[in-house]
């Protein structure tokens, strides 16, 4: 065994483990599939009652989404006559993959991501979450359903009203850390403080986003079910549907990472600079992951809490108070950067 | 009635929501009876199936009278050894002259459990039991014959643990072992 | 905003045609809509014009009371009001016993004032949940339908059945309270005002709830009355009118309440005031239980037809059989009317008696029939996301409209 | 205010059994139906409870259940506003032939929903049952039932139907 170095074979087959492995495909499976179940645990808590709980009783039920899932998988798939078929079976495909894509460009830990480092991965991994909407109103348009074409122009205004403060409040880190590179941010936070606490602005403009962007409560305009059956999914059956569900939660673990590399100081409080393969890679990644995946609890959370605010509402508040918060958390980086530093 | 009405701060709003969304979260409070593992056991009036006393019933016909589903039919009998009685020969529908009589059977398919008939029997005949939760398999076995009706359905999920609901205080039922 | 006061030439003059508009079929299965269609024309995301089709549930329950004895009517109009099954019973005994000329003894008249306060409360509760799943909150949805529960079992306590509980009868009711009910009641009591006040932080007092209801679905004084608007709905929008104070029956005129209204008759006001009336009835069942006078719980007439087996019945177990009365009852001739507000509103009842085994006419209007013009007038001029709001706030209940 | 001599002078067909809660008002001709009940909004009666029909053999008496919400003294009074109307003779005598229910012709009477707006859905719903046409009403559609009732009137005493062809209909119903 001494002859093959194993941080050789980690290095060669790296970025296939990042993709398939950890933190990419299965990772986001299970983290989906546990993070649907706790969301509806966490709502029958607040709610008094059970939650999932017959699949798997001695575990609480946690294999329910599994059981969906496999439900999904074997229920037949109906493709409406008028639909366009080619963007009604490809869209849903496309908006997952994109938001997986985005994964590469995120490190999750110093020696450790898909590509070779790149300087410019934060823009990288910005621009592709925000075509994944994109595709969302493709869904929409596809189906040839009045719901799912209202869905559509709903995700549409609010696309285009979230978009500016998410990109005013990532801006506003990359002038506190002066850098367009995950890695280098989270060492300057490891360094100083973590961005939290240096730019709370920001980071509550990132959160705004992230429920709206995620369809959360109280921002679940598109799928309001009350008004819009289920919104752009009106149509759709068996394995479409659920790529189309999970794709969310796919989205909200994309940003919960770029959240904690950005603000909540990345692998910290882990410092690590050698290059061991157990040490140097997966524990500053489990580190983040696990941050990402309280971030995400909290978020799901909302559900129990909120009802949701109406469109007009939404789209004035995202070019009102939200962009607002955005520009002042860019102003507040940028005293930062000039008196404090 | 202007003092209820007046809308709270969005800040203290949000922070008073999320806040009592948490309590909620953190405190035991479920509810819920986890059906079927636990079944109740219903207070003594409770209106659950209900089967007649073959030597009581006078067969008078007032309980087919007073059914609003008209659920309940007479079916033709003969009195036997002890005031029980006997099923009538095939076909025949007479139920007047000596030793004839009839008795009522249900039909739990139309019945609504109103109790119309336990309480119109004017000698009281109809034996009330607390079973409620009774899934047929088959159409016929909601339209049973006398013989069948005598025995009503029996209650399901005999391993379950059996409880009794109490108001609480806190989770507003509780249910607890019963007696 | 539908600032302008209801003309009914409008209902005419609204012009739909071109493709200018969507047309939204929201129902008969959406889950939006319950057991109607809203048939919707929207300019934009703006609601233009609103043509609420029912009947999907039509149950003939007027039909069907006129083709049986009297005494078969009370499971029929149960069923077509569930949220309210005792007020329906109870207008419906009502009318009977102007027919017959009966007047139920006091306890009688208390035990159906108890029964149906706790039914208003479950009703009040059921519509506060579905106006919180409209507006998409699953949270209030599950705390108020679990919140009827102690009250439902309260009312299985005393009828023996959770829902439909066929309690009153010509003359008065079937049972006398059982034992622990005062106590198990007043733990009810007290666990409601305490969960009152967690409703409101997390849902009346809750910014979205605010952001989505005030000022949403505004309907005028002037307007509900002209429209004919009844119960909750009516008094939010700041008129003084409540059958129990204006129509007493039952224990109603010995019973010291208060009628809230409301000024602005907008959705969080018709929210607000089915709290209120919850925090009333509450206080109601306080009284009924302090008060509850001694004595029998059928009238004298009835209880005078009894056979010795049911008389000993009524003695040992405080239970009241039917004589045959019950099913030969033969009304003499004439006309009566009633009317009882139920949670929802007034229900009205109208029975024609020619003397026969079956009424002659049957005729009764239940309060989510008389709510209708909600939809046709209020919700013009709002957007599309309003109709839930303004449906789930006058709290509709379809098969009750259906009948 | 005495509600007895201001119903008097509008009509002198007045019948009061308070025991009953009955108050009713009976005009025989319906040309004065519209003013009668102008004076009755103008006494304070504002909505409309219950617009129904009861048949009797020879005719069809249209009621109006009037209350007030805005007069303390009449809120507690439920006012039938009644008007009786000779039903025309039977034209064609086809009993349930094709269709499942027999067709009989209707009667007509003015509607009140200029006066009173409320009464717009209760008198979709009498129309439809009772075969009242009210002269006026701007939507006056079927609410209740589906338009294979057209014409069959299915309240009024005389309604039978076709068993045979009513099940073909359910039928129809199912295949579709």
């Amino acid at each position: 065994m001494n002859f093959i170095p194993i941080p050789l074979i980690i290095w060669l087959i790296e970025d296939l483990l990042y993709l398939i492995i950890f933190p990419g495909l299965v990772t986001i499976l299970v983290l989906v599939i546990i993070i649907i179940w706790l969301e509806r645990k966490i709502a029958a808590k607040v709610q008094m009652r059970f939650g999932p709980l017959w699949v798997s009783k001695k575990i609480g039920g946690a294999l329910q989404s599994l059981a969906d899932l496999l439900r999904y998988s074997f229920q037949e798939a109906i493709i409406p006559e008028k639909a366009d078929k080619l963007a009604f079976i490809l869209a849903p495909g496309l908006m997952f993959a994109f938001a997986t894509i985005a994964l590469i460009f995120i490190p999750v830990g110093p020696y450790y991501s898909a590509l070779f480092p790149s300087y410019y991965t934060i823009l990288f991994s910005v621009a592709l979450i925000i075509i994944t909407p994109i595709f969302a109103i493709i869904v929409g348009w596809a189906s040839d359903n009045k719901f799912s074409f209202i869905g559509a122009l709903r995700e549409g205004f609010l696309l285009i009203s979230y978009e500016v403060p998410f990109l005013l409040s990532v801006v506003s880190m990359i002038v506190i850390f002066r850098t367009y590179n995950y890695i280098s941010a989270v060492q300057s936070q490891l360094n100083f403080l973590p961005g939290i606490i240096l730019n709370p602005l920001a980071a509550l403009t990132m959160l705004i986003v992230m429920i709206r962007t995620t369809g959360r409560f109280p921002f679940d305009i598109t799928e309001a079910d009350s008004e819009l059956v289920l919104g752009l999914f009106t149509e759709y059956s068996a394995l479409f549907f659920g790529v189309g569900m999970a794709t969310p939660y796919v989205e909200l673990y994309n940003f919960s990472l770029i959240f904690s590399l950005l603000f909540l100081g990345g692998w910290w409080p882990l410092n690590v600079n050698v290059m061991n393969p157990l040490y140097g890679l997966f524990l500053p990644g489990l580190v983040v992951v696990i941050k990402a995946f309280i971030v995400m609890a909290i978020l799901v959370f909302l559900r129990a809490v909120y009802p949701r605010y109406r469109l007009d509402q939404a789209v004035r508040s995202g070019w009102s108070y939200v962009l607002l918060l955005s520009v002042l958390s860019v102003i507040l980086s940028i005293v930062e950067v000039k008196f404090l530093r | 009635m202007n003092e209820v009405r007046k809308p709270r701060d969005p800040v203290t709003g949000h922070i008073k929501a999320l806040a009592k969304g948490f309590k909620y979260l953190l405190e035991p409070n479920r509810m819920t009876l986890d059906y079927p593992a636990e079944t109740m056991k219903l207070p003594p009036n409770y209106r659950g199936f209900f089967t007649v006393d073959d030597k009581k019933c006078i067969g008078c016909s007032m309980c087919e009278m007073v059914c609003p589903p008209e659920a309940i039919t007479m079916v033709p009998r003969i009195i036997g050894e002890g005031g029980k009685t006997l099923p009538a020969p095939e076909g025949e529908k007479e139920t007047k002259g000596p030793k004839r009589t009839k008795r009522p059977v249900v039909n739990w398919g139309k019945c609504i459990f109103c109790y119309f008939c336990v309480d119109v029997c004017p000698v009281d005949a109809f034996i009330p039991t607390q079973v409620h939760d009774v899934a047929f398999e088959k159409d016929k076995d909601y339209r049973p014959s006398y013989e069948e009706y005598l025995k009503p359905p029996e209650e399901p999920y005999k391993n379950a643990k059996k409880v009794v609901s109490k108001a609480d205080l806190k989770r507003g039922v509780s249910y607890e072992p019963a007696p | 905003m539908s600032e302008k006061i209801f003309n009914i030439d409008d209902l005419q003059n609204i012009n739909v045609e071109g493709e200018k508009y969507i047309i939204l079929q929201i129902g008969p299965s959406h889950p939006g809509s319950g057991h109607m269609r809203i048939k919707v024309w929207l300019d934009g995301d703006i609601i233009v014009k609103v043509d609420p089709d029912i009947g999907f549930v039509h149950r003939t329950s007027e039909w069907l009371s006129e083709r049986r004895e009297w005494i078969k009517a009370i499971p029929i109009v149960e069923r077509i009001m569930l949220p309210d099954t005792v007020h329906a019973n109870l207008a419906y005994v009502l009318a009977v016993e102007k027919l017959l000329g009966i007047e139920p003894p006091p306890r009688a008249q208390y035990l159906r004032s108890l029964v149906a306060e706790i039914n208003r409360i479950t009703s009040h509760l059921y519509g506060i949940g579905i106006f919180g799943i409209f507006l998409g909150s699953s949270t209030v949805y599950m705390w108020a339908f679990g919140d009827r529960e102690p009250f439902i079992d309260l009312m299985e306590m005393l009828t023996g059945a959770r829902i439909t509980t066929s309690y009153i009868i010509p003359g008065g009711v079937r049972w006398d309270i059982p034992n622990g009910f005062k106590e198990r009641a007043e733990t009810v009591l007290q666990y409601m005002e305490r969960r009152l006040k967690d409703y409101e932080d997390i849902w009346v007092k809750n910014p979205v709830v605010q952001a989505r209801t005030i000022n949403v679905g505004v309907l005028k004084k002037e307007d509900a009355i002209s429209l004919g608007v009844v119960g909750p709905n009516l008094r939010a929008s700041g008129v003084y009118y409540d059958t129990r104070k204006h129509q007493p029956y039952a224990a109603y005129p010995n019973l010291d309440f208060e009628v809230p209204t409301m000024k602005n008759g907008d959705a969080y006001d018709r929210l607000l005031i089915r709290v209120e009336e919850i925090k009333q009835s509450i206080r109601m069942i306080r009284q009924i239980l302090k008060d509850l006078p001694e004595g029998k719980i059928i009238a004298d007439q009835i209880y005078n037809q009894l056979n010795p087996v049911m008389k000993k019945n009524y003695e040992e177990k405080k239970r009241v059989m039917f004589p045959a009365f019950m099913i030969h009852m033969r009304p003499p001739p004439g006309e009566a009317t009633a009317k009882v507000e139920a949670g929802r509103g007034e229900i009205f009842f109208y029975i024609k008696s020619t003397g026969d085994k079956y009424p002659y006419r049957f005729r009764w209007v239940t309060p989510s029939f008389r709510n209708l013009p909600f939809f046709t007038h209020v919700a013009v001029g709002h957007r599309l996301a309003d109709l839930p709001t303004i449906y789930g706030s006058i709290d509709y209940f379809p098969p009750e409209a259906d009948r | 205010m005495n509600i007895k001599d201001e119903l008097l002078k509008i009509s002198a067909n007045v019948v009061i059994d308070e025991k009953k809660a009955n108050y009713k008002i009976i005009i025989e001709d319906p040309v004065k139906i519209f003013d009668a009940a102008s004076s009755l909004k103008n006494l304070g009666f504002d909505h409309v409870v219950s617009v129904t029909g009861v048949d009797y053999p020879d005719k069809v008496e249209v009621i109006w259940h009037v209350s007030s919400y805005s007069v303390e003294d009449l809120k507690g009074i439920n006012l039938a506003l009644t008007l009786p109307v000779k039903k025309p003779e039977r034209v064609n005598q086809n009993e349930a032939q094709g269709n499942f229910a027999s067709k009989k012709p209707p009667v007509t009477v003015p509607s009140l929903v200029k006066i009173w707006p409320s009464a717009i859905f209760n008198e979709r719903e009498a129309f439809e049952m009772f075969g009242i046409i009210f002269e006026g009403h701007p939507d006056l559609r079927y609410l209740l039932l589906p338009e294979e009732f057209y014409e069959t009137w299915p309240m009024r005493k005389d309604f039978t139907y076709n068993r045979v062809n009513l099940l073909k209909y359910l039928r129809c119903l199912l295949n579709e």
